[in-house]
C-alpha cells in the first residue's frame, strides 16, 4: 500500500528551475533515500513535500492530493520534516521544542509518554531537558530535531542531511536511533543524505537526483553494488 | 537582500571574460561605453549648476548633503550589518565644528581637515566601546548619541551657541568666478561628495568591502577565517563617522547654520529610513536616499502642508511595498515584470500553493533566508 | 557581495532619475530670479496690483505641530475674512487680497531653510513662522536675499536688532521682557519671598530667567533658593518638582513651554502639598487646556503675562474681537476647536498689524513695506489687552514689547499691578 | 531622606509609564521577532478611540474596552496586511516598515483630531495616599499596579500557555514552526493584535498624565526601546524591572550626581545597557544564547 507518490513534480525558486519532473513512491512502513550532490534538489524535494515551495505535478499521501496545502496542513495529515539544519527553537528550552512538536496534540498523557520515549532514544538530551536548545552541541541538536518531530506522532518522516556537520561518530549515533526508530514504531521515512552509507542502514530504496530529476531509482542493495554510485557517494 | 544576488551574480562574477560575455554586456564592456558614460556624467554634472534653476541647485546640493551622511550610514549598515541609529551625530558634530572653526577664522582647508577628523576620533571611541556588542544592543548604544547629543550640545554653549545655534557664511562664490552663491555651493558639494563616493566606492569593492560583507553575514564564519569582525566593526564604525562629518562640513556648505535641533534623534530615524528606502548596501541606494531623504517633504510639502505625516508615512510604506529592496531594486524589478509578462511560458508550472508563499515574487525568493533567533 | 556595481548603466540610469525627480520637485518653484537682480522701484516678487502673497514656514507636523499649526492658523483666518469683504487696501491706493502659503518644516531648521528658499521667489514677505532655530537658520540669507522676514513667533533678541537683522522683525515679547514683567512685580512685593526656578534647557527658558534675575537684581526681599532645568523631550517633571519642594520656596517661577508637562507640574505639586505662588509664561497659561486639568485653583496665586484675550476666558465670552476671531478661526483657519495654543491668537494680530503696514506701503516693493512695518506706533490690534500695543519703532524691541502681568481667578485672569 | 523616598517613588511611577509601551514591545517581539517602532503610535490611535467614544458619553471602562477590541483588530489586520510582506525579508526593511506606519498613523491621529492637546479622563483618582512619608497619587499606584497585572498575565502566557509558546516558536523559527503543524500565519496575527491590545492598556493608562495628542508616546519610544534592551528582550518581568530602574536611576542621578543634572539625565539608561550588556550580552534577565557554529 503505497503511502506517499510523487508525479513528475516541479519546483522553481524565481527564474531557477530547482526540480525538473521528480517521481518517487513510499510505501507504508517503507523508507526510502534521496541521494545526490549538492544542489541536486534533494532538500528542495523535501520541501515540495512539506508544502514549503511552490509546485507542479501532483503529490498525493495516504490517497489525498496534497500539493497546494500549507505546511502545517501538511504536518497536521501526519507528516514530520526535520529540516536542514535542524530548525530547532533556539530561544525555547529542549523541553519546550518537544512540546511545540506536539503543537496538534490535544492527550497531555500520550504527550509525557512520548517525551519520555524521545529521552530513552536520545539519553543525551536526557540532561539538556532544562537547557536552551542553542546551547546544545551541533549533534544533540540534531537528536533534538529528530525528536521533536517524533512528538506530533506522525505516520511519515521527511529527514534532511541528519549528518550533516556531525563528527562521524555522531552520525553514526543520530542514524542507529533512527534506524531504532524505525524498527520500534513503523513510521515510513524519506530521508535525505550526501552520505550514502548512513542512508543505506536506514532506508529500503532510494534515488539519486541530478539537477532536479531522478537519474537512478532502485533498492538499497542495487545501488550499493553500482560502481558509480560507489565512487560518488560511498568514498570508494 | 538574498534576492539579488542570484539574478545579478552572473554579471559580476566575470566582468573580465569578454569571451562569454552577452552582447549587452560587451557593449558596455566597449572603450567607448566603459568611459564614455562617466565622462558623459561628469561633464553633465559640470554643467548642470549653471543651467538650473536657484532653488533646483539647492535642492540637488541638500541631496547631496545628505546622500553623503546615508553613504556613511550604508558602510556601517548596510555594508557590515551593524545598525547604527546615531549617525545624525556625527553629521551634527561635523557641522559644530566647521560653524565653530569659521567663527574663530581658521584656515578652511584646517577646518575641513578637523571636520574629518573630529568625528572619526568620536566615531572611533564609540566604536571600540560598541562594537562588542552586537544585534540591538549596537544599536541602543548608537541611539544614545542624538538623544545624549542634543543636550550635550546645549550645554557645551561657549563652542555651539547653545540652543540659538551657530550661523556661519563662508562659502560666497569667490570673486572673479562669475558665479552665483548657489552654483559655487553646488560645485562644492559635488566635487567633496563625488571624491567621499568614489572613495567609498573603492572602499566596499576591494577587500575591505569583502570583509565587511563576511562580517555582516556571520561574525562566526569570519572569525574561522582569520578576519577579525571587532576590527572590521570598528573601522566600519569610524569610516561611518568620518563620512558623517564631511556630509556635516557640505551641511555647513548649504544650510549654514546648524543648531542642537540638527542632531535630533528623529533625523537620525529618518537617515536609517532614507537608507533603506534608497538600498542598503548600495552606493546607487545611498543617493537615492539622499533623494528621498530631501525630496519628499518638497512634495508632501506641495500636495498639503497640513498633512505632510500622513502623506510621508504612506508614501514610504507604498515605496516599500512595491520595493522591498529600495528604490535602487526598481530596474531589476521592472525587468523581471517585464520578463514574467513576456514569458508566460510554462517552464515553471502554474502557482499551486499560493498561501505558504504570500506576497508572491520576492517573498517566494526569500523563502530561502530562515530567520533565526537573534544570535 | 559587489552585486551592487554590476551594471554601469544602472548608475547611470539612477542618477538621471534623480536629477529628473528634482528637477520636477522644483519645477513648481518656476524661475526663481537669483538675488539681488530687481530692479529699482519695480513690484518685488509675490505682489500684483490684485492680490499679495505671504510664506510661512512653521512645524506643522513632529512634537510643536500644535502651536505650529495655530501659528498659520490665525493669520490665515484673518485675511481670510478680509478677503472676503474685498480686500485690503495698500498705501498706494491698489486694494489686494492676501494669499497666504504655508510649509511645514517640522522644527528641522535644515529643512526650514529648504521651504524659505522655495517660497521666497514666489512671495512677497515671510511672517508669522514659529521657532527660533528654524527661524535663525534662513535668517542670513533673508537679508542676502531682501525677504522681509516679518513679525515671526519668536522671542529671540536677535530678531528685534535692526543692526543685525535688518530684513526682521519678532511679534512676540521677546523672553526677557516677560520675565522682566514678573520680576518687577515680585521686587515690588512687601513680603519676603524665597523664588525656585524651573526652566526649559534653551533660549526659551534662559531668556525668561536672565529677564526675571535682572528685575529683582538688588531687591532684598527675594531670594532664588534653587534652580533647575528640564529638556522639552522630557517625559515628566516629578523629580525637579519634588526637588524644588524640598527647598521650601512659596514662589516658583516656572519657564515652561510645554503643554503637558505644565499640567503634570501644577499636579505634582499638588500632591506634595507644596503650594507655592506660580508664574508661567504666555505661551502656556491657557485657564482651559492647563490650569483647569492642572488644578491650579489650588495654589495662592497663579501668574502670567498677555498681551491678548484669552477666548476661553469667560470674561471675554461676549467680547466682540473674540466673537469674531473665533468665528473666522472656524471658518477661514481650518481650525473648528477653540484653540489651546495663543498662538493662534497672536498670529490674528500678526493679520492685523500687517493690515496696517500695508496701509502704509507706498511701494509695491519690500523696501517700502519694511520701512512701513517699522513705523507702527501705539496699535492697540484686535484682542489686545488694554495697556499693551503693537509699536514697531523702538530698536532691539519686538512689535509687541508690553505685557501685563496678570493673576488666575479660577476661570480666567485678572490684570494686577501688585503681589499680594 | 524624605526627598530620596519621594524621588525614588517618583521614579516607580515615571518608570511605570516606559513599562507600559516596553511590555507591548516585547510582545510583538516575542511573537515575530520584530522591534515596532509603531507600538507607540498604536497605543495613541487606541486612546483617541477611547476618547471620542467618551466625548459621546460612552462610560470610561466600557470605551477602554471598546479600544482594546479595536487595537486587536488593528494589530492583525496590520500583520496580515502590511507587515506580511516583509517578515520573512530583511529585518531593517521591516523595522523600517514599522518607523513608517508610525509616521503615517500620527499623521492620520493629526489629521482627524488636531494637535490640541485633549484631556483624557483618568480610571484613577489624582488623590494622594501618604506611603512611607511620602505622597504617592492613586493614579501612579493604580497605574503601576496594572502594569504589574499585565506583566504577570503575559510571563504567565508566554512560560505555562500552549499559545505562548506556540507565538515565542514561530517568532524564532517559523519555518520550523510550520513544520510542526503550527499555524503561523494566524498566530503572527494573534501576535501582533495582543500587542495592539497591551499598547491600547498602556495608552490609557498614560494618556491622562502625558495628555493626548498624536505624538504622546514619541519621547516614552526611547526609554521604552532602552528598557526593553535592558530587560533583555524575551523577559516580561526583565523589562519591568528595567524601566523601573531607568526611571529611578534617572532621578537620583539628576538630583545627587552634580555633572549629570537634569538635562544629561538622559544620558544614565544608555550607561546603565552599555555596562550591563558588556558584563551580560543578553541583557538583565534575558535568556542566555550560546551560538554555536
Amino acid at each position: 500500500m503505497t503511502l506517499l507518490e510523487l508525479e513528475d513534480v516541479t519546483a522553481s525558486y524565481g527564474p531557477v528551475q530547482v526540480l525538473d519532473g521528480v517521481s518517487l513512491s513510499v510505501p507504508e512502513n517503507g523508507a526510502f533515500g534521496i541521494l545526490g550532490a549538492n544542489g541536486a534538489g534533494k532538500t528542495t524535494t523535501l520541501r515540495a513535500i512539506s508544502g514549503a515551495v511552490r509546485t507542479g505535478g501532483r503529490i498525493v499521501f495516504d490517497g489525498k492530493d496534497i500539493s497546494g496545502m500549507r505546511p502545517d496542513q501538511v504536518a497536521a495529515l501526519g507528516i514530520a520534516h526535520v529540516p536542514e539544519g535542524r530548525g530547532s527553537f533556539g530561544d525555547l528550552t529542549v523541553r519546550e521544542n518537544l512540546r511545540v512538536g506536539a503543537y496538534l496534540r490535544k492527550d497531555r498523557k500520550g504527550i509525557d509518554e512520548d517525551i519520555d520515549y524521545c529521552l530513552d532514544l536520545f539519553p543525551n538530551l536526557q540532561d539538556r531537558i532544562k537547557s536552551n536548545a542553542s546551547a546544545l552541541s551541533g549533534g544533540e541538536q540534531q537528536m533534538l530535531a529528530v525528536a521533536r518531530a517524533i512528538m506530533s506522532k506522525p505516520r511519515m518522516l521527511l529527514l534532511d542531511e541528519a549528518s550533516l556537520g556531525l563528527a562521524p561518530s555522531t552520525a553514526k549515533n543520530v542514524y542507529d536511533a533512527i534506524r531504532r526508530l524505525r524498527l520500534e514504531s513503523g513510521i515510513a521515512m524519506v530521508v535525505v543524505e550526501q552520505n550514502a552509507n548512513l542512508a543505506f542502514t536506514v532506508v529500503d530504496d532510494a534515488t539519486v537526483l541530478e539537477t532536479g530529476r531522478s537519474v537512478l531509482t532502485g533498492t538499497s542493495a542495487e545501488l550499493k553494488g553500482m560502481d558509480e554510485i560507489r565512487r560518488a557517494y560511498l568514498g570508494g | 537582500m538574498a534576492s539579488s544576488s542570484k539574478t545579478s551574480v552572473p554579471t559580476t562574477s566575470a566582468p573580465a571574460s569578454s569571451a562569454t560575455s552577452s552582447p549587452a554586456s560587451s557593449f558596455r564592456q566597449s572603450p567607448w561605453v566603459r568611459w564614455g558614460a562617466p565622462l558623459l556624467l561628469l561633464v553633465g554634472l559640470a554643467v548642470l549648476p549653471l543651467v538650473m534653476t536657484e532653488s533646483a541647485n539647492d535642492t540637488l546640493a541638500r541631496i547631496g548633503v545628505f546622500a553623503v551622511a546615508v553613504l556613511g550610514l550604508n558602510v556601517v549598515m548596510g555594508y557590515t550589518g551593524q545598525v547604527s541609529l546615531g549617525q545624525i551625530f556625527f553629521l551634527g558634530l561635523g557641522a559644530y565644528v566647521t560653524a565653530y572653526g569659521v567663527s574663530q577664522e581658521w584656515n578652511i582647508v584646517l577646518v575641513f581637515v578637523l571636520t574629518c577628523a573630529i568625528p572619526a576620533v568620536a566615531g572611533l571611541l564609540v566604536a571600540l566601546a560598541a562594537a562588542r556588542l552586537g544585534g540591538l544592543a549596537i544599536a541602543m548604544v548608537t541611539i544614545a548619541l542624538p538623544i545624549v547629543g542634543v543636550p550635550l550640545a546645549k550645554r557645551l554653549s561657549d563652542f555651539t551657541g547653545g540652543s540659538q545655534g551657530m550661523s556661519a557664511r563662508f562659502v560666497a562664490a569667490p570673486e572673479g568666478s562669475g558665479l552665483y552663491d548657489d552654483q559655487w555651493q553646488l560645485y562644492l558639494v559635488l566635487v567633496i561628495g563625488g571624491i567621499v563616493f568614489l572613495l567609498t566606492y573603492f572602499l566596499v569593492r576591494g577587500k575591505y568591502g569583502r570583509a565587511f560583507a563576511i562580517v555582516k553575514g556571520n561574525e562566526n564564519v569570519a572569525s574561522s577565517m582569520g578576519i577579525s569582525p571587532y576590527r572590521y566593526k570598528v573601522l566600519a564604525f569610524t569610516i561611518a563617522s568620518l563620512i558623517g562629518g564631511v556630509s556635516g562640513f557640505l551641511y555647513m556648505v548649504v544650510v549654514q547654520y546648524t543648531s542642537p535641533e540638527t542632531m535630533s534623534f528623529g533625523h537620525s530615524i529618518e537617515l536609517l529610513v532614507a537608507m533603506v528606502i534608497g538600498g542598503a548596501g548600495s552606493i546607487v541606494g545611498s543617493i537615492l536616499g539622499g533623494v528621498f531623504y530631501v525630496v519628499v517633504p518638497d512634495i508632501t510639502n506641495a500636495i498639503d502642508p497640513s498633512l505632510t505625516a500622513l502623506l510621508q508615512g504612506a508614501l514610504l510604506l507604498a515605496v516599500l511595498f512595491v520595493l522591498p529592496g529600495g528604490l535602487v531594486s526598481l530596474p531589476r524589478a521592472v525587468m523581471r515584470g517585464l520578463r514574467r509578462s513576456s514569458a508566460g511560458r510554462g517552464s515553471a508550472a502554474p502557482p499551486t500553493t499560493p498561501s505558504s508563499t504570500p506576497g508572491s515574487g520576492t517573498a517566494a525568493e526569500q523563502t530561502e533566508t530562515e530567520r533565526h533567533g537573534h544570535a | 557581495m559587489n552585486r551592487h556595481f554590476g551594471s554601469r548603466h544602472a548608475i547611470g540610469i539612477a542618477a538621471v532619475s534623480a536629477l529628473a525627480l528634482t528637477l520636477t520637485a522644483c519645477g513648481g518653484g518656476g524661475d526663481s530670479g537669483r538675488s539681488g537682480d530687481a530692479a529699482e522701484g519695480a513690484p518685488s516678487p509675490g505682489i500684483t496690483d490684485e492680490s499679495v502673497t505671504l510664506g510661512i514656514t512653521t512645524p506643522l507636523s513632529g512634537a510643536t505641530a500644535g502651536p505650529g499649526t495655530c501659528t498659520v492658523a490665525g493669520v490665515t483666518a484673518y485675511f481670510g475674512m478680509k478677503n472676503a469683504e474685498g480686500g485690503i487696501e495698500f498705501g498706494d491706493g491698489k486694494t489686494r487680497t492676501v494669499e497666504i502659503e504655508a510649509l511645514d518644516d517640522t522644527y528641522d531648521p535644515q529643512q526650514a531653510a529648504a521651504n524659505y528658499d522655495s517660497l521666497k521667489g514666489d512671495v512677497f514677505a515671510m511672517t508669522a513662522g514659529l521657532g527660533t532655530p528654524t527661524n535663525r537658520a534662513w535668517r542670513d540669507a533673508a537679508i542676502a536675499d531682501g525677504v522681509p522676514q516679518a513679525l515671526i513667533m519668536t522671542g529671540d533678541p536677535i530678531f528685534s536688532d535692526t543692526d543685525e537683522s535688518p530684513m526682521q522683525l519678532g511679534f512676540v515679547p521677546i523672553y526677557q521682557n516677560e520675565g522682566e514683567a514678573f520680576g518687577e512685580l515680585l521686587a515690588g512685593s512687601t513680603a519676603e519671598h524665597k523664588v525656585a526656578i524651573l526652566s526649559q534647557n534653551d533660549d526659551f527658558g534662559e531668556g525668561y530667567v536672565e529677564g526675571f534675575k535682572s528685575a529683582i537684581e538688588g531687591s532684598d526681599n527675594i531670594e532664588i533658593v534653587q534652580e533647575l532645568t528640564y529638556e522639552a523631550t522630557d517625559t515628566t517633571v516629578d523629580a525637579q518638582i519634588t526637588e524644588l519642594a524640598s527647598s521650601g520656596a512659596d514662589v516658583i517661577f516656572n519657564a515652561m513651554s510645554v503643554t503637558p508637562l505644565t499640567i503634570a507640574a501644577l499636579q505634582k505639586a499638588q500632591q506634595l502639598n507644596w503650594t507655592p505662588n506660580w508664574f508661567l509664561p504666555s505661551n502656556t497659561s491657557s485657564p482651559g487646556a492647563i490650569l483647569e486639568p492642572g488644578g491650579a485653583a489650588a495654589f495662592p496665586g497663579v501668574y502670567s503675562v498677555s498681551f491678548a484675550k484669552a477666548p476661553a476666558s469667560p470674561a471675554f465670552a461676549q467680547d466682540e474681537d473674540v466673537v469674531e476671531y473665533l468665528a473666522a478661526l472656524k471658518e477661514y483657519g481650518n481650525y473648528p476647536d477653540p484653540p489651546a495654543f495663543p498662538h493662534c491668537q497672536w498670529s490674528w494680530m500678526v493679520g492685523a498689524t500687517l493690515e496696517q503696514a500695508f496701509a502704509e506701503m507706498e511701494e509695491p516693493t519690500r523696501e517700502s513695506f519694511m520701512e512701513a512695518l517699522r513705523g507702527i506706533e501705539g496699535f492697540e490690534a484686535p484682542l489686545m489687552l488694554p495697556d499693551t500695543s503693537v509699536t514697531t519703532t523702538e530698536d532691539g524691541q519686538p512689535a509687541v514689547s508690553t505685557v501685563v502681568v496678570q493673576k488666575y481667578n479660577g476661570k480666567g485672569y485678572d490684570t494686577v499691578e501688585s503681589f499680594e | 531622606m524624605e526627598k530620596f523616598v519621594q524621588l525614588v517613588i517618583d521614579g516607580l511611577s515615571t518608570g511605570s509609564v516606559y513599562a507600559a509601551l516596553a511590555l507591548a514591545i516585547v510582545l510583538v517581539h516575542s511573537a515575530t521577532g520584530l522591534v515596532n517602532f509603531a507600538q507607540g503610535g498604536m497605543a495613541v490611535l487606541a486612546a483617541y478611540v477611547a476618547w471620542v467614544l467618551t466625548n459621546q458619553g460612552v462610560p470610561l471602562v466600557l470605551a477602554i474596552l471598546a479600544s482594546i477590541v479595536f487595537s486587536f483588530l488593528l494589530g492583525a489586520v496590520l500583520e496580515r496586511f502590511l507587515m506580511r510582506r516583509f517578515e520573512r525579508g530583511d529585518p531593517d526593511t521591516a523595522v523600517v516598515v514599522t518607523i513608517g506606519l508610525l509616521t503615517l498613523i500620527t499623521g492620520i491621529a493629526g489629521w482627524l483630531w488636531g494637535y490640541n492637546n485633549q484631556q483624557f479622563p483618568s480610571l484613577f483618582p489624582l488623590d494622594t495616599v501618604s506611603l512611607l512619608g511620602v505622597s504617592v497619587s492613586i493614579r501612579s499606584i493604580g497605574t503601576t499596579l496594572v502594569i504589574v497585572v499585565a506583566m504577570v498575565a503575559m510571563q504567565a502566557l508566554f512560560v505555562g500557555t500552549k499559545l505562548g509558546l506556540a507565538l515565542r516558536a514561530v517568532a524564532i523559527n517559523p519555518q520550523s514552526a510550520s513544520y510542526s503543524g503550527l499555524p503561523v500565519e494566524r498566530l503572527l496575527m494573534v501576535g501582533w493584535g495582543l500587542a495592539a491590545v497591551l499598547g491600547a492598556i498602556a495608552g490609557a493608562l498614560v494618556a491622562p498624565q502625558l495628555t493626548l495628542t498624536p505624538g504622546m508616546l514619541d519621547n516614552a519610544l526611547v526609554y521604552a526601546l532602552a528598557a526593553v534592551i535592558l530587560g533583555g528582550l524575551t523577559s516580561p518581568v526583565g523589562v519591568v524591572i528595567a524601566a523601573w530602574l531607568i526611571g529611578v536611576l534617572e532621578n537620583l542621578a539628576a538630583v545627587y550626581v552634580g555633572f549629570i543634572g537634569f538635562d544629561l539625565k538622559v544620558a544614565v539608561p544608555f550607561i546603565l545597557i552599555f555596562v550591563v550588556l558588556i558584563v551580560r550580552p543578553q541583557g538583565l534577565f534575558g535568556r542566555k544564547t550560546v551560538v554555536r557554529v
